[in-house]
């Protein structure tokens, strides 16, 4: 119901998938976010590859925390169950969801504020837990639905619209969840389907917890210094016309369908970023080579992207807990409660 | 008061040097000798070294409130000895470990103190450390079998139970009871004035905690999902339910779990999955005490709103922040009936013993389905921790759990259109679908602003329309909530209301005023929110007191809120002392009061 | 009622297209051409493409509650255009942008429907697309200007303030204004009935919000410490704490800050770092709404339970959950009064308006240092972020803050023995020290159970004595906060209680009822605990009538359980439409209820 | 005020620092701890480090959580002001005192449930904030005071005293504090004094974040499987006698004063665990050689300790904050009012 059209999902044609559904049946309701915010990308990502995966839509849970990013679990999958929760706690109520029903696919989307700072613990908690879900974190170095402020996220130096720089370190979430032992790393940036698309579908396939960290610029307000075309810049000439309230339409930022391993993209504010995928003889099954990779890439200014690392042997939390194979929510009451005889048998050993 | 059947005595060790076993050792004698008994533990809130208390109270009668006073005291640490002297009555009893000698300056002329060399005696007779600190505590149960005319057969008995495979183990333990026992009779008044004979008033009952009662509800109704952190005094309450699914809830073939236990990493998170996991359809709960209700409570209000069904236990323990975590209090009642932020509202149950937190816990999940939000079980240390003697449980195997309004996939085929938050049948509860069922059962939770559709809104009626029948699911709560026990009088002169484990404290006290010739009426609060019997309970006595186990008088200010009585027609009588209520306290307010302004 | 200056208008848009700058200009204009006038901003919940609207009312009489009705609606948002014309009062006028047509179904027999073109005209005077969005916000002021008799020379002075320096802009913006105002003055019928005249009413006041008045009140206040996790409605406090430090707290010498504001985590590590600060003896405050207050919890009792000051600035929005976080609501006062589990109280300020804002967040820094306790300004959404007209702020240079009872060094030489939960002068507070002072100064905080020396006790009577004294305290505190605001009558009819926000419509609608010849006693509560004249207003008047934005009445709650007025006695008026409050629904239920009880 | 007798904290003499003090003077209440905990070594070293550093207890703060860790902090320094908290809260609590006086020196005290479990965000982000101040994390794999269930580092296989194995990778403070950017990142054993003491010395005079993880076995709880010396294996004689209140008297284990870089230190419950100093060639000034590190030492069954990173250039808190050198609760209200005359300016800002 927002009065901005929205950069459309195209569809080449209303091709059907396996279980006869088009991608419009993974469509959601109509977004609520700034004309080309990055997250809207990852949300018309999302639509593809559950489409082209053929997963049933009612079999799958929507989960998220609060923030614009959280937003976007109203806009796929119209007919998925979805629970928007409270900010930085999304990782607990899947967790409980995924106890009492082992058999949905379960897909949360978050975003920098929401697990990196409120949300921290409950997603290291998590990864520990080895919760069988996909996790969605929409990166975009502020919080966008509070108007801007930095997250723990932003990288230092980057200036905030009201012009203060960052001096804090980033947290980098693909290093942190690989020293926190998750089963499933990977990092991609929302305007490129051609590498974000394989990437959902193969944390969609994982056995466990599986963390995408997508880069998904916020239009509005990842407001980067140094760049000449900043709004820092563009300030010079209207900054009293440019009221907070006033956020100018703008289109997705997407790559080339066929980029090499390194790519350059360009960001709304003219600032850029060096996304690096991984080569041929990279071995993602080595923890510790993918934790070095990062930090190398890092270290040269370039942001590792790809699938960094998986363990594809991990249990996950209901192998650790041992449950029975039906869902735990599914068990009729009569194999649950033992009953009278039980009660009384027990009842003497209290005497 | 004191005599047969009818005393207190009271064990003060050091925690950690293994005489709880001991003390359950006496308790369990007395219970199986027929006698109705009650013990207390008043135990310190670290792991070792610090003085520990138990109390044990035998009553032919069945009271069993904590004591009003104490007959004897076995001092076993020193460093609690002149506690320890000041807390018998006059004329009563002190028995310590004369191993090392008291300070005569402790001595008391209107007491009786007797002396056994238990350490001594245990270091004569065994070698390892170990057994000599251990089996000292079973040497003070020898004394006490010869003083107190404990059953020595069932003593016997019962350690032949215990450790009837071990034979050297059982030899070691015999020979301690026999140090103690035989140097009581010997040495010491066997039997005191005060002692045991065999009745028959036990067999109908058990001797059990809250909390493994609360557990064994969980079980019982079907709970499937268990989330919790760590607390003093709530910690057992999961332990138990693990050990109860342990043993009946291993399928058949597989031997796999049919339930699942997630230590979380705080209790947000344990109140998240319990909420996750009953959007989803399973019966889930998290047990806490109070800085944990306090850690849920954003949880606690997006369950309210989103109306999601899940049983929070409150163990409840004494004071504000960390406070007294070893000791007990009803503080949390506000704190639970209004929890979270904006307009809130909450059903709590009330139980007062273990029994009834075995009945309740199964109730909490009945009305957390059916009202679809969160319920509370507002237990507390004393009923949760302490072995309360309570007639055995019953369970009717017709029972089926209420699942509240569901639309299966079959009954999603019978509606046009399915909107989750319509009040169809007028009672404020509207129909819910659980995720996975398909077909026009998908919907969108939030916290956020929502119409009646569970579509985003931020419009004022829409927004008002969703809360307004929210209010009135509450109002038919009311109605469906477990009902007050009321004990009536003809002719009372006053009426008394109470919560929870005041209960025993308060009914001792309404026997005591009788026989000083005062009628009261009694009325125990179970749940939360009133019916309207509580309405009508306050306004026919026109003058009310209070009893609860708080500071600020809490459930006084929830009667005030809710029923409309003026709040000073309702006389607080409180303790927070952190100690089990005792009966005394009670009667004095109560005969004082009546002995002021003659009814 | 509407007429020359006593009138409404209402300007419907699309959030993210530059509109709020535009509406703030013409209240501006309005408020130098010396009339009274407030705006009311009713935004969405997102940042761009969702329909936002402002409320304008001018009110010769000074009336700054939100208007019982409005003359007329500037509607540029098609997607609200139903709404927009269902808005305007019987005979009143609807503007919209002609640019493209509306539909004719839309329109009403019994209003004015008037069109400009005002997307059109930029198109073609304009050529960027960012000007031809923001211009049209201008463009529209033009109209205004026209049609209601704005100071056209006001209007561009401001212009030049804004844009001197910048010629192009200024150029581009006058030309917009023009647009609008000449093509209005040639198709519309200018004046439209109900238009501006200047008067002489502003000369002595302001317009500013709530939130920059709490933050520049902690300024002048002398806190040195914020600490804050963002939400909605509050994040602005802190942001304009922030620019006035950058202001006023820059060091002469070395130009560094003598202040330090923390961006926590969340909203418990921000009442952590507010704690710790205040611990250590600097004011410091944090700054949430509901949600945060929920998250709060434990740390709020820990603060109240080892003495600690610190001040929490908690802008309301409104719901439970995350609610309407765009919408305003007086819905956590049972969450704030007895925050965290156990038995806790706690101070609150109730500020109406900017004006009080600012001095309430000075008294609150005194009061949390006097009482050592956490101390809570409940504002909402309505206050902090709406422009109010208030009268300029008056500071006295004799200020000094109240430190309450701290010892330093040279006290501490004087006392024997320091003991830091001593009660010493029986008002409850007890002398604290700060860390690093020293000497016999050093004493260990600790939220468990502690002794009146602060030592870690399990007895009930030392912890007793300690949470008693804190009781006391807040007897004290009673007479210490701010006294309820009273206006009174003579031979009034019915007495009417209200809080904060809800001020100005309930002040309004005293007025209408004494045209009605009803006579009303009205009593603002300005502070939690209540001091004795809330008690005696209440008694004296038989029945009185509580005004509240919130669903469950909370203040009656608060009142009943506090003061003993019975429950039945207040009769609840509530609006928790998250729309700031009219007079209209006050009037209407107090009228009524009199013609049906005559007095 | 406990019965049970503690480990003496030698003094060969009287001695006295550069401030004219004993050791007595930076000792504190009598600890309540269980005989042999090592927390009440690590406090034993604490009351040497700060002996010897001749700090002057009154200008020291000692802050804690909730844990039998946490109540070390009323074990030494009794003229110190002490601040027990909120469980997992400490790191806040300190940052705030810190912020408002910057003059202090700051030691935090925490446990592995307090730090890595409810506290882990707290932690986390004040290792971001780089607040200056000695965080010892006592790790001792359980929940002591709660009567030992697992913490997030106890070990997979690792089983409680009712016998259930930890199934979850632990979380290592030492490689998640490299990650998240510490300035100052130590691991030792509460035996090891002439390790220890050095260290917590450094880190007391490290400027900025210092995280010290201490191996401090807990005597009652932490029962280890598969060993023959276990509670599980005493439990075969006497489980009965050992009820749940039972705590046998232990003494501290202590590793002699000059062993190798390879230690093996023996558990009350007979499990051993191997800790690997670093040797000279060691850099302690390179952030991913010493993860490196960690990790191939945990790859070989050991465990990494000594001093193992160190920045000593960053930013702490009041640097990135540019906040004056005085004390902020020590500016006069006269410097921070801004008095009538300014205010009556700034009205007209207004209008
Ligand atoms: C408990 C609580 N605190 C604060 C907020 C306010 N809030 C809403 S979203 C948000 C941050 C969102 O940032 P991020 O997760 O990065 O999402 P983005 O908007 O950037 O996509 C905050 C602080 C809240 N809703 N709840
Ligand atoms: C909010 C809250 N939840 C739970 C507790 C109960 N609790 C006290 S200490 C503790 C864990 C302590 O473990 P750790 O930090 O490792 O300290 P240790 O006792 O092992 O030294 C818990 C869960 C509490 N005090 N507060
Ligand atoms: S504010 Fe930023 S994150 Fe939020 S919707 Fe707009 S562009 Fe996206
Ligand atoms: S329980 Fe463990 S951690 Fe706690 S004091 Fe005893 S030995 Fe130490
Ligand atoms: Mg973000
Ligand atoms: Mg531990």
């Amino acid at each position: 119901m927002t009065s901005i059209p929205k950069p459309p999902i195209r569809h080449p044609s209303l091709q059907k998938n396996a279980l006869g559904l088009t991608k419009r049946d993974y469509e959601g309701a109509m977004s609520t976010l700034c004309a080309g915010c990055g997250h809207d990308s990852v949300t018309a990502a999302l639509v593809q590859a559950f489409w082209e995966l053929n997963l049933p839509p009612h079999r799958t849970a929507k989960m998220s925390g609060i923030g614009c990013s959280s937003k976007t679990t109203a806009y796929f999958m119209k007919q998925s169950h979805g629970f928007n929760s409270v900010h930085g706690r999304m990782p607990s109520v899947t967790a409980g969801a995924n106890a009492a029903n082992r058999d949905l696919t379960y897909i949360g989307i978050s975003g920098d504020g929401d697990s990196l700072s409120i949300g921290l613990g409950q997603m290291a908690h998590a990864i520990r837990r080895n919760v069988n879900m996909l996790y969605m974190l929409e990166n975009n170095g502020v919080y966008g639905l509070t108007k801007g402020q930095f997250s723990a996220s932003a990288d230092i130096g980057s200036t905030s619209k009201k012009g203060e720089a960052n001096e804090q370190a980033p947290i980098d979430p693909v290093t942190l969840a690989l020293t926190l032992g998750a089963t499933f790393v990977a990092r991609s940036f929302s305007g490129d389907k051609a590498q974000l698309i394989p990437i959902i579908k193969a944390g969609l396939a994982h056995h466990g917890f599986a963390l995408i960290d997508v880069i998904s610029p916020c239009v509005s307000f990842n407001d980067h210094e140094g760049s000449t075309k900043s709004y820092a810049h563009m300030r010079e000439q209207s900054v009293e016309l440019v009221d907070a309230d006033f956020v100018p339409l703008r289109r997705e930022i997407s790559v080339p369908e066929d980029h090499g391993t390194v790519t350059v993209v360009q960001l709304h504010d003219g600032s850029s970023v060096r996304l690096r995928s991984p080569d041929e003889q990279y071995d993602a099954h080595d923890r510790d080579m993918a934790y070095q990779h990062v930090r190398a890439c890092q270290l040269r200014g370039e942001v590792a992207t790809g699938l960094l690392f998986i363990d594809d042997a991990a249990r996950d939390l209901h192998e650790m807990n041992r449950t029975v194979t039906t869902p735990l929510c599914d068990l009729p009451f009569e194999t649950l409660c033992p009953g009278s005889a039980a009660l009384g048998a027990l009842m003497e050993r209290y005497r | 008061m004191s005599g047969t059947n009818d005393f207190a005595f009271k064990i003060g060790t050091v925690n950690g040097t293994g005489s709880a076993s001991a003390n359950g050792l006496l308790m369990q004698a007395i219970f199986r000798m027929g006698i109705p008994v009650t013990g207390k533990n008043i135990f310190p809130s670290n792991i070792q070294g610090l003085p520990t208390w138990y109390e044990i109270r035998v009553s032919k009668d069945g009271y069993n409130a904590r004591p009003p006073q104490i007959d004897l005291v076995v001092a076993l640490n020193p460093s609690t000895y002149q506690k320890d002297v000041a807390t018998v009555r006059p004329g009563g009893y002190l028995l310590y470990d004369s191993s090392w000698p008291m300070d005569p300056e402790l001595a008391r002329a209107d007491i009786t103190i007797l002396g056994v060399p238990f350490g001594q005696m245990c270091i004569e007779t065994f070698e390892r450390d170990r057994d000599r600190t251990l089996l000292r505590n079973i040497a003070y149960v020898g004394a006490l079998v010869a003083l107190l005319q404990i059953d020595m057969q069932v003593v016997e008995q019962m350690l032949n139970e215990k450790f009837g495979k071990k034979k050297a183990l059982l030899e070691a333990n015999h020979t301690a009871i026999r140090l103690g026992y035989d140097h009581a009779l010997t040495h010491l008044p066997c039997p005191l004035p005060f002692h045991l004979e065999r009745m028959d008033k036990t067999s109908d009952c058990i001797l059990i905690d809250g909390n493994t009662a609360c557990a064994l509800g969980a079980v019982y109704a079907g709970a499937t999902v268990g989330a919790w952190y760590p607390i003093t005094p709530s910690t057992s309450l999961m332990e138990a339910f693990k050990a109860f699914c342990q043993k009946y809830r291993a399928d058949a073939e597989s031997g796999l779990n049919k339930y699942c236990i997630l230590q979380a990493e705080d209790e947000l998170a344990a109140a998240g999955i319990a909420i996750g996991a009953g959007w989803m359809g399973a019966r889930a709960f998290t047990n806490t005490s109070g800085p944990g209700i306090s850690l849920m409570q954003e949880f606690i209000g997006l369950a309210y709103y989103t109306e999601i069904p899940a049983v929070f236990f409150d163990v409840q323990r004494c004071g504000p922040a960390t406070g007294m975590p070893t000791r007990t209090q009803q503080a949390d009642l506000l704190s639970l009936a209004y929890a979270s932020h904006g307009d809130t509202k909450h059903i709590v149950l009330f139980p007062a013993n273990p029994k009834e937190c075995f009945e309740m816990s199964v109730t909490a999940f009945d009305l957390a389905e059916r009202f679809q939000t969160p319920v509370f079980v507002a237990s507390d240390l004393d009923i949760g921790m302490n072995d309360w003697m309570v007639p055995k449980f019953a369970w009717d195997d017709a029972y089926r759990p209420d699942r509240g309004k569901v639309l299966d996939a079959a009954a999603l085929e019978q509606v046009q259109k399915f909107s989750r938050y319509v009040d169809a049948d007028g009672d404020g509860i509207a129909a819910r679908t659980l995720p996975g069922v398909g077909g026009k059962g998908a919907y969108f939770v939030r916290g956020s602003g929502h119409d009646k559709h569970a579509a985003y809104t931020e419009d004022s009626d829409a927004y008002q329309e969703v809360v307004d029948r929210i209010a009135r699911k509450f109002e038919h709560a009311a109605l469906a909530v477990p009902k007050p026990v009321l004990h009536l009088q003809d002719g009372s002169d006053v009426g008394v209301v109470t919560i929870g484990s005041c209960d025993g404290a308060v009914r001792e006290a309404v026997d005591r005023l009788r026989e000083q010739g005062i009628h009261v009426d009694l009325m125990r609060i179970t749940a939360f929110p009133f019916g309207p019997e509580v309405r009508e309970f306050l306004l026919r006595n026109g003058t009310t007191f209070v009893v609860e186990q708080n500071r600020d008088a809490q459930l006084r200010s929830l009667l005030a809120i809710e029923t409309g009585a003026p709040r000073d027609t309702m006389i607080p009588i409180l303790d927070y002392s952190g100690l089990p209520l005792t009966a005394t306290n009670v009667v004095a307010t109560v005969s004082q009061f009546l002995a002021e302004v003659p009814s």
